[in-house]
């Protein structure tokens, strides 16, 4: 016990809040550059600058920005087609990525992958994959490779919850739970796959009752404050870490837009889209951050910049060059 | 891509007549059912099946969950029990989670039940690249399916044929692949006679000509028809058939047609090896092998799993340039 | 309440009891004659009049016996690679069974299928399947067709707790459980695949488990008594029957022999398949149908006609014709 | 079958080939492991395996469940990773409840990641039918995985060529399809030369001959073999070429024979359509059109699903015979 109880007790206080708001600062730019950067990818999509299928998570940022930052930065990560967010909040430049979804040579997949394959083995984002359930085993085995080396890292998946009901879901959970190997499944639970509804693909409309068949840990709860994703997210991270077998966390996320591009997403009322928008997590953090003491000034500029970064990967896209078409068969083989 | 001549009378799209031949081979026989991800209330990812919920109800126009083994060994089972289930992959890349389904189950059944069961189903939907969709959303199925026997293949390419023969596949009694076109479903073409029925393996030759046979299937058509064009202008009659189905093949009119042009071309998207487009040269080669005054040649995808960048994605993708230079050669002309 | 109480509560137990007898009769004559049919068959199989592979169930046949008897004729059934008893339980006659095991035009299919693949579609048997897992959504299909056409069949669906891991399960299961049809899974539990155990498959030994995932119904429990097996599935063949849903059973029974002909099984240890040889259905049926008052001479009587019978269908098998060699590409195609 | 010339000097099985193959690799490179069903305490379901878990322990000879799509991601994850993976499929059969995972993650990510991502990984198992398999378990999936560009595939027939391949390929930077075959497990042949590798891409000459090129590669080199020995006696000398790997193919070896010999039958297992089989043929009629004194011919199984019935089962494969008469035609010799 300290002599002075104030001092004691008020800066340990005082020193975790500032790290409290200087995180969720970090987190809140984090959002803010993703949503940024997905509006313009929309607008260059119908500018015809980017092709092919172009799925958003605007309004699911703070599952990928709260999860990574639960993370370390030699964790290997896994996601899906939806995956610009968790490329950026992994740390890949979003000049990278946006020259990727205009299939450049600069891209951070040399224009191979475009917006569903986005990688970055650097920082271990080993991929976005374009068939539901397929990344799940990848990630059991960059998992398995961790175990198999004594190395203290583990494999953090991001699946939909549509993809809850095919097979490679099972068996990766299967076997991730057999071999107790360290995998922080995440599945973000938008409420639908394409038009249908989880009302509509699952039995049990609780994606973290499949953990019951495994005997593995599970979570759920609502992504719109990105602090408590990050925070449940660390406390399963660090079960897993210490050995504890994977885990299953659900998210429930909602995503603004439609499917992708080219879905105007009519399956879904006018009230339930609004609804979750009032629970947008990032004016969620913004009114967090002021009331921690962000000043408005602060939070203004941090905005402008995150505008000033999307639009310089923009233009870092358009002028780049596309892939050398002599170089048509490389990358084939190592 | 290129789209066929402007037709002179009526026109549907092929979407619409996948439509018409579904709603109207369901109408006629009630054990016909669609099953697929997001094939009702969404109208099917490419709305091919607009209207059928409506029509049908939600017992014969089913939504299913991203189960594709699931769902395509359910309807499996139910074409066992007699329904005649359509079952449609949002795209035959997807078919690969079911393959073990549609090979080991499907077209081995009958054989193993000694001819006691009969599996009257449809398995449909888009194959192929369309534009930009990458290595996994790309795959040109007809050379996987194409090898087993104990599945019938068909792929058309018009509005008509797409009509015609998914009516034929859905009363067939065996069970058939059949494999569409994302960048086909919004070309027109002209309608179909009332109640036609195109039968499975008849080839149809789509263009006449005397110099050299050109012989595809699927979307390659109209890039066979560009090319044809294109020819025409340099005095080579191209004579292109459409194949129309892969099994049954129609090896009879390809050969007639090959012993009098004396060349032959084979035009088909997809990889080179181990391809249907391989046996179609083989069979003419061996088959024709007295009439013919050069070697038969293939135009095919390159050999490399499909990048996303729209120019290399040309380069790997037939062309009516990459076709016109195939056909030259064949014919020794000039550039050839 | 009737006058006489003695005559009241004793003649309908005495009537029940002999129709139980009755049953059990039935049940033990179907499980001496699969017995004595399995030994046959591997008799015959080290003789080389039997090739490929020989998967026997011998020690198991109260699961198939106990519940195909609780199912009704046009119940429709599908089962694995392990599938004599299931088919001679169906009521398909041991000639055309043996006959199929044979390769002989004869066989139930045509000699096309051999021991995997029995096929009997008169009596609703939709045969044995060889790819683990892969008849589970046939199965489901079947049912669906039921569901269809409004008719009040069911399906049966057998396989073994290897099939528990495999994507197709969860496919299977999950799909059944969504659309409440009418499937029964039966999950014989005999503890290995091949030689792996079920501790060595599963994160959890208890495979109904899975049925949590789903919110289906399920029951385990021990097939060595083939009246209990009749009496629980019968029970959960009535809660299906009546719209229910599907559910999953989980009979935990033993493989005397090896997983195939060629497995010596040494996997298992002496004094394990010895424990489980105690509880063997047979010998504890024929002690119970004495305790119920059958005649020593009527059970011998019985044992010496099954043995007949399967005496009978090996000389059938043995001098029926090869399929015709002109019909090689006969059954592929209608 | 036929099995192969008593060897010489020391000998050893197929199976004892393929054993050191691993062992030898495992000692060198710690990132090797091999997971697979049975693989370790049962020894493998074909024995290939005895001898590997008490050597190396359960850490890296890995029991797995019966879940084919799961464990074989799991091993291209782990490939991902840098570790390099053998994942043994029981047969390859069973590797159809994961064709998604071979032929859309382990041939396609590296292309996608446009470099990034490296995947040494050895998928491996016996293909092929065996003896009264049926349907379902008779498949020869060398025209199934020979399709995709992105992954690499091997057939060896000898024992000799069973180590040597398996060698390189466990040393390959690339996915590789290792197809074996049960009926070859037991056959002996001479060793190899301490620590030979065989590179993957090179054919060889099995027999030398100059009437007539037989191109074949797997279990079927013993049939085009012992063809050849009964040719021989009806003075036809046949030259069998033995591919070795279908990824790279060796096509120089084999257009420089037929262009001697002017002749050209392969003979491969497996059905007809789109087969890699077929795409050798189209190779050979169109590089070697003017060398061809008759059609290049084909000889493999019929194009039905394997029936149970030994004499159905002997209808449907190659066999010596066949590709006698096969070569007779090709040579018009009488009987042919
Ligand atoms: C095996 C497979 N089947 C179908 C598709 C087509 N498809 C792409 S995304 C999608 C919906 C996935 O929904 P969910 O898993 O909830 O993820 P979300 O899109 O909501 O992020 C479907 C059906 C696919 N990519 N892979
Ligand atoms: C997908 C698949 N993988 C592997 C096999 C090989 N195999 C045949 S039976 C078997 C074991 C199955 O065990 P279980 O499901 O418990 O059934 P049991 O044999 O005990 O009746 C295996 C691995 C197969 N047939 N299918
Ligand atoms: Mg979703
Ligand atoms: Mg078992």
């Amino acid at each position: 016990m300290s002599a002075d109880p104030k001092t004691a007790k008020v800066r340990p206080v005082a020193k975790a809040d500032a790290a409290r708001r200087e995180l969720l600062m970090g987190l809140y730019r984090q959002m803010v550059t993703i949503r940024r950067f997905e509006e313009q990818a929309a607008k260059a999509y119908t500018q015809g600058k980017i092709g092919g299928f172009l799925h958003l998570s605007i309004g699911q940022e703070a599952v990928a920005v709260g999860t990574m930052a639960a993370l370390r930065a030699d964790d290997d990560v896994v996601a899906s087609y939806r995956e610009h967010a968790h490329a950026i909040a992994r740390g890949t430049p979003l000049t990278a990525v946006m020259a990727e979804l205009f299939g450049k040579a600069t891209g951070c997949s040399k224009g191979r992958g475009g917006s569903m394959h986005l990688f970055d083995v650097a920082r271990h984002f080993w991929g976005g994959y374009g068939i539901v359930g397929g990344h799940l085993p990848l990630a059991v085995g960059l998992a398995f490779a961790a175990h198999y080396r004594g190395e203290p890292r583990i494999a953090a998946c991001f699946f939909g919850e549509g993809a809850a009901s095919i097979g490679e879901f099972h068996e990766a959970l299967s076997l991730a739970a057999l071999w107790k190997l360290p995998v922080l499944f995440v599945c973000e639970n938008n409420f639908y796959a394409m038009g249908t509804s989880i009302w509509r693909s699952l039995s049990i409309e609780d994606v973290t009752a499949k953990a019951l068949a495994y005997g593995i840990e599970r979570d759920r709860f609502d992504a719109d404050d990105v602090l408590v994703v990050h925070d449940r997210v660390a406390a399963a991270v660090e079960k897993i870490r210490g050995g504890g077998g994977p885990a299953l966390i659900e998210m429930r996320t909602y995503r603004f837009r439609g499917h992708s591009m080219a879905d105007p997403a009519k399956y879904r009322t006018k009230e339930e889209v609004d609804a979750w928008k009032v629970r947008d997590a990032i004016p969620g953090a913004r009114k967090r951050l002021a009331e921690m003491g962000a000043a408005e000034t602060d939070l203004a500029a941090l905005e402008e910049a995150c505008e000033v970064a999307v639009a310089e990967a923009v233009r870092f896209a358009a002028e780049s060059p596309e892939p050398p078409p002599g170089e048509v068969d490389a990358h084939v083989y190592a | 891509m290129s789209t066929p001549d402007p037709p002179a009378a009526a026109t549907f799209t092929y979407r619409e007549a996948l439509r018409q031949a579904m709603a109207e081979e369901m109408e006629r026989d009630d054990r016909v059912f669609l099953m697929g991800e997001e094939v009702g209330q969404y109208h099917g990812a490419y709305k091919v099946s607009e209207g059928l919920l409506e029509k049908f109800g939600e017992k014969r126009v089913i939504d299913a969950p991203i189960a594709e083994s699931g769902f395509a060994g359910l309807c499996i089972g139910a074409a066992m029990a007699g329904l005649r289930p359509i079952c449609e992959f949002m795209t035959w890349n997807f078919s690969f989670v079911a393959f073990d389904a549609i090979v080991n189950s499907a077209a081995k059944i009958r054989l193993m039940s000694g001819g006691q069961v009969t599996l009257p189903i449809v398995f449909r939907g888009p194959a192929g690249a369309a534009h930009m969709l990458g290595a996994q959303h790309s795959h040109a199925v007809d050379s996987i399916y194409g090898h087993f026997p104990g599945i019938l293949v068909a792929i058309p390419a018009t509005p008509r044929d797409a009509k015609g023969l998914l009516k034929s596949a859905i009363r067939e009694n065996n069970p058939v692949a059949f494999l569409e076109s994302e960048l086909l479903y919004g070309i027109k073409g002209a309608t179909a006679p009332e109640g036609e029925l195109i039968p499975l393996g008849v080839a149809e030759v789509k263009r006449a000509g005397k110099d050299c046979t050109l012989v595809t299937w699927g979307r390659m058509l109209f890039v066979a028809l560009e090319a044809a064009k294109a020819l025409e202008g340099e005095g080579i009659e191209v004579e292109v058939i459409d194949a129309r189905t892969l099994r049954p093949f129609d090896e009879a009119t390809l050969l007639a047609s090959v012993r009098r042009t004396n060349r032959c071309v084979v035009l088909h998207e997809g990889f080179d090896r181990a391809s249907f487009g391989a046996w179609v040269a083989d069979l003419v080669a061996r088959e024709a092998f007295d009439f013919l005054d050069a070697p038969v040649t293939r135009v095919c995808s390159r050999d490399v799993p499909m990048p996303y960048a729209p120019n290399l994605e040309r380069a790997i993708m037939p062309d009516a340039a990459k076709v016109v230079a195939a056909v030259k050669q064949v014919c020794y002309r000039e550039g050839g």
